[in-house]
């Protein structure tokens, strides 16, 4: 019976102790900083513009198919505003489809597209998930806003300049 | 294959009558959606018949159609509470067959990763064969810890459960600058807690009586039904890939491989509990050897292995996985079977559960620690 | 499901590398398996052993039995449709000797039958059922062939190369 | 006798409210204990503290669709819950709460107690038979197991109450406690009785008729909404009446020693709190231990509560008969515990420490050691 009593100052030792539950809707757990939310779409501040160039390359190889891009001509190339030949038209993304598994970031050429913090998936309407470009595009700026992103190529030139100088 | 009549089996008694009893695939304690059809004599079993194939997603069919890259994903999603050790047997299979090597440092993550895959599994069947018993509160201490170690993850993997971390060649990406520190807390507060949870359940009388004795499979027999992992050990024999044909760099660590002496359910619960200890120590030293240096030997986007076929074997924390990789040289391999650890386990459930009583069915089915999602595949 | 040859490309074949064992199974293997006239080969670090699809449950008795192999642990029981014939692959282990070897049997696809094996190991007992699920391959002798992924009445064999998937439309 | 008629029918619906209040408030001390045990915080949002959770609750249940399979046996399935229900309630009649705080202050109270607290096991059979599931059948036939034959040593270790206090009146057992009270003088009638009544509530470790990973609710896995809720109402009284019980017949009841026994108002506080207390405990019972199997539940019933309460019984008579002083009745009843334990310890081959047959092996190092 020894083993009983052992349980039961196991428990009655826990009940003493702090619990270590989330109050989930009004307190948060922190988020980690690789977290891997929604892919969303980022936005180039410099020629506002998104640096989405439709070229499908995430689409091909996302193992869900849960993308659609189109690509159309960038008019503010042709204003000579932006060094970007082509740009997005539209996007979707399935986020109900999709599985979060970063392919698209890993194969993107042009850190168009990242993953977020945002994790919400309930929606009030049956395809509410289905996400366009505009929407994208907004949790892109909010997870720029959230982490000072910068593309990965940008930053790397930043270092190697850096270096240079040192 | 034993013989059951439909009639009473009672001489000289009251007349009674056997009843089939439907367990699953919605009830509660049959660990995903596996069904067992019970004959039931009042509370004793006399016949089993399990189905499965309720989550049958065709993953090995979907794994000709993706390249190589997307599969890891799919290999995420058959043993849904051992993610890391499923992508680093088929990375594993691929590199093999490519003869690509991984990076140091790359390894030293990959074992680290798996062997806190590990733990959190176990954590996770601790507290369900807890449930299974009747117990409510082991979960709860379970899932504290687990928690600690999905936290880990995400910060490391970037995801709390589908991680698509370990990729062919090495790993997504370096971990991150304060995961030594992290890691060497959440192992003391591993150890504490596993400890705590042990003294809660482990050895409480009314917990032995319903798991010691109950289920016993013999060595030859789990041998015979091609199980493995802890349900073989606990059965006396000392078998784990890791020890017998190590890889990775498994053979660089100082660890020693729980076996039980009865292959009862208690055995195969106390097994876990300790390859749980023993894969903290395995951390640990992973933690102290490892290099600084690249994690991934880059490769293409769409691999093109040369033609032929490979089979490689992990151990898994329910057991031996096994993956067989045949490639005729295109960007999607021809063939990929997986062998799950929890079906060839799961076989056995017949042999164990007759001439049981019901509440035992359900402490042998939770002992088993099965997965459905590796099961049906 | 397009495999994408590129024109005047060779596929290079698999590295093969033998390790001790397998070099010693190489050697053992022709006299164990000498009544069933085995076509030996390797896969990259494992023996393969072929034989006729007949002899399939006599050969595992054997490879089971004999003292010097012992394989008394069924690992995986797989098959591959190769198109022009179905290939039965049995990965056979060792718990003593803990050595691996790989037994293949070819099958026709129209007549694709194998002598069970569950009277060797009880553990093929669901893969065998399962292969006759996905792969329509009847294991001759076998006490309950019944569907075991798949649902009663379900028609065709999904697991073959040449199985037409059901068009799959998103709400 | 019109008035008659009229004071119990207020008394009656007074107690009714009285015990559904209680019911709430056991269900939000249950939710909340067990949730510091699990180091969770237990309901959180409505009210302060969760204190609305159990209000809200039974709002839900009565508000819930009362579903109906259509192969029931009607009206054995809407009468079970009442049959289980009402015995719960009528033994309240006769207990106490404070000295004059009783409605009917009959002298077979316990008799009465006992005879009542039988006839719930009808309803929870009828139950599971009625529901036409096979788990509910399950639940039905493992209740009625149970129950009747944990209802001896109940009945037994009353019976030694009843001897060393003369009489079968509540308030005169209370009464005969102002000494000492009857835990110290008959510890072993008091285990008995609290594990006898720990299964006959079916709370764990004897949760065998509802047990949710085998039986998934037993007898009451087809009702749902407000009927499911009279059963979950009677289990609830049932929980207050047996710890309620066992402050009566072994705590002393409303008695603290410096505090005067005949003011309502401090003895029904006395008495609360101590029911509470033993209420916890039942809980904390309940979040720790895993269930019994039926088979032992049945041998622990059989093999060991019946014989150690007719030892308790014979024990008592002897004291009572020779006189001894009460000191040597305590020191036996521990002894026959002790033996029990260590017997029991022994037979289920846990003592001194239990076998581990798990051990380490290392073959690289070939120094396994045991684990």
């Amino acid at each position: 019976m020894l083993g009983n009593l052992k349980g039961l100052l196991v428990t009655f030792a826990t009940m003493i102790r702090k619990p270590v539950t989330y109050q989930y809707p009004k307190e948060h757990k922190p988020i980690e900083d690789r977290y891997m939310g929604f892919p969303v779409l980022m936005w180039d501040e410099k020629v506002e513009e998104p640096y989405c160039t439709g070229c499908m390359v995430c689409v091909r190889y996302c193992p869900t198919q849960c993308m659609t891009a189109v690509m159309k001509d960038n008019p503010l190339h042709a204003d000579g505003k932006s060094s970007r030949r082509k740009i997005v038209d539209t996007f979707e993304i399935n986020l109900g489809r999709c599985i979060v598994c970063g392919i698209c970031v890993d194969v993107c050429n042009f850190d168009a597209i990242e993953m977020s913090h945002e994790h919400e998936l309930s929606k009030y309407a049956r395809n509410d998930n289905r996400s366009d470009l505009g929407r994208l595009l907004e949790m892109g700026w909010a997870y720029q806003q959230e982490t000072g992103w910068r593309p990965a190529k940008e930053k790397a030139a930043e270092e190697a300049t850096a270096e240079a100088e040192n | 294959m034993v013989d059951v009549s439909v009639e009473s089996q009672s001489e000289g008694q009251l007349d009674t009558v056997q009843m089939l009893v439907n367990m699953g695939p919605q009830h509660p304690s049959t660990h995903g959606v596996f069904r067992m059809v019970l004959m039931v004599d009042g509370e004793r079993i006399v016949d089993v018949e399990p189905h499965i194939g309720y989550l049958h997603r065709g993953s090995e069919k979907l794994c000709e159609g993706e390249i190589y890259a997307q599969i890891v994903t799919l290999f995420d999603r058959l043993d849904y509470i051992s993610n890391l050790n499923n992508e680093m047997a088929f990375c594993r299979a691929v590199e093999k067959l490519m003869s690509l090597e991984v990076p140091e440092r790359a390894e030293y993550v990959r074992v680290i990763l798996c062997e806190l895959n590990r733990v959190a599994s176990h954590l996770l069947f601790f507290g369900t064969f807890g449930i299974d018993a009747g117990a409510m509160t082991p979960i709860m201490y379970a899932f504290r810890d687990r928690e600690k170690i999905q936290s880990m993850f995400e910060a490391v993997t970037g995801a709390r459960m589908m991680h698509n971390y370990i990729r062919i060649g090495g790993v997504k990406n370096d971990v991150p600058d304060d995961f030594r520190q992290r890691m060497t807390a959440l192992i003391g507060e591993l150890r504490q807690g596993i400890d705590e949870a042990d003294r809660l359940l482990s050895f409480g009388e009314i917990f032995l009586a319903r798991s010691k004795g109950i289920g016993v499979i013999a060595p030859e027999r789990a041998i015979a039904y091609g199980a493995s992992g802890p349900t073989l050990r606990a059965s006396g024999v000392p078998m784990d890939v890791r020890k017998d044909a190590p890889y990775s760099i498994y053979d660089r660590f100082d660890f020693g491989i729980p076996i039980g002496e009865k292959g009862d359910s208690w055995d195969r619960f106390y097994v876990r509990v300790e390859e749980m200890r023993q894969s903290l120590s395995i951390i640990e030293q992973a933690l102290r050897d490892m290099p600084e240096g690249p994690t991934i030997t880059p490769t293409r986007l769409v691999l093109r292995p040369p033609q032929g076929e490979v089979y490689v074997r992990g151990e898994n924390p329910r057991g031996e996985i096994g993956v067989y990789l045949v490639s005729n040289g295109a960007d999607r391999p021809y063939r990929v079977k997986v062998r799950p650890p929890s079906f060839c386990n799961l076989m056995a459930i017949r042999e164990l559960l007759l001439n049981t009583y019901v509440a035992d069915a359900v402490v042998i089915l939770g002992s088993l620690d099965i997965v459905l999602g590796e099961v049906d595949r | 499901m397009v495999e994408r040859h590129r024109p005047g490309h060779t596929t290079p074949q698999a590295a093969v590398a033998l390790d001790e064992k397998g070099q010693a199974l190489e050697r053992l293997l022709p006299d164990v398996l000498a009544r069933f006239n085995p076509e030996l080969g390797a896969a990259v670090d494992l023996v393969t052993a072929t034989v006729n699809p007949s002899d399939v449950a006599e050969a595992c008795l054997t490879l089971r039995d004999s003292p010097e192999c012992r394989f008394d642990y069924l690992t995986c029981l797989c098959v591959v449709d190769y198109e022009e014939h179905l290939q039965v692959v049995y990965h056979l282990y060792s718990t003593t000797h803990k050595h691996m070897m790989v037994l293949k049997a070819n099958v026709s696809p129209e007549q694709a039958v194998v002598p069970t094996v569950t009277s060797v190991w009880v553990g093929a007992d669901w893969f065998e059922r399962e292969s006759h699920d996905l792969f329509g391959v009847t294991f001759d002798g076998h006490p309950n062939l019944a569907p075991l992924l798949l649902y009663e009445g379900f028609e065709g064999y999904p697991g073959r190369r040449n199985f037409e998937m059901p068009e799959y439309a998103e709400w | 006798m019109l008035l008659d008629v009229a004071l119990l029918v207020a008394l009656s619906l007074t107690l009714l409210t009285a015990l559904s209040v209680v019911v709430l408030s056991l269900v939000w001390i249950e939710r909340k204990f067990l949730g510091r045990i699990q180091m969770r915080m237990g309901p959180m949002h409505v009210g302060p503290f969760g204190l609305l959770q159990p209000v809200a609750d039974a709002i839900k249940l009565m508000a819930k669709e009362d579903l109906l399979s259509s192969w029931v046996d009607r009206v054995i399935y809407w009468v079970a819950p009442l049959v289980v229900f009402v015995p719960v309630l009528m033994i309240w009649v006769t207990i106490p709460v404070a000295r004059d705080l009783v409605i009917r202050n009959l002298d077979l109270g316990l008799f009465y107690i006992i005879a009542f607290s039988v006839l719930s096991i009808v309803g929870l059979v009828a139950a599971g038979w009625a529901s036409s599931n096979k788990y509910a059948v399950l639940g039905g036939f493992r209740a009625a197991a149970q129950l009747v034959s944990y209802e001896i040593p109940l009945i037994l270790a009353v019976l030694g109450v009843a001897m060393l206090a003369q009489s079968m009146n509540l308030v005169q057992v209370v009464n005969e406690q102002n000494v000492w009270v009857y835990a110290l003088i008959q510890p072993l009638g008091l285990v008995i009785f609290f594990i006898a009544g720990l299964a006959e509530l079916g709370r764990t470790p004897f949760d065998i008729h509802p047990a949710e990973s085998e039986v998934v609710g037993g007898p009451f896995v087809e009702y749902s909404g407000a009927h499911w809720s009279v059963f979950f109402l009677a289990e609830y009284i049932n929980t207050f009446a047996i710890a309620a019980l066992t402050v009566l017949l072994y705590f002393g009841g409303w008695l603290f020693p410096g505090l005067p026994g005949d003011v309502p108002i401090i003895s029904l506080a006395v008495f609360l709190a101590k029911t509470y207390l033993v209420i916890l405990v039942i809980f904390w019972i309940r979040g720790t231990y895993p269930r019994l199997r039926i088979d032992q539940l049945m041998s622990l019933g059989w093999k060991v509560l019946v014989p150690l309460a007719f030892v308790n019984i014979l024990m008592t008579g002897a004291y009572l008969f020779y006189g001894w002083p009460a000191w040597v009745l305590s020191l036996l009843s521990v002894a026959v515990l002790a033996a029990t334990v260590w017997g029991l310890s022994k037979a289920m081959r846990t003592a001194p420490r239990p076998e581990v047959t798990v051990r380490i092996y290392n073959p690289t190092s070939e120094a396994g050691h045991a684990g």
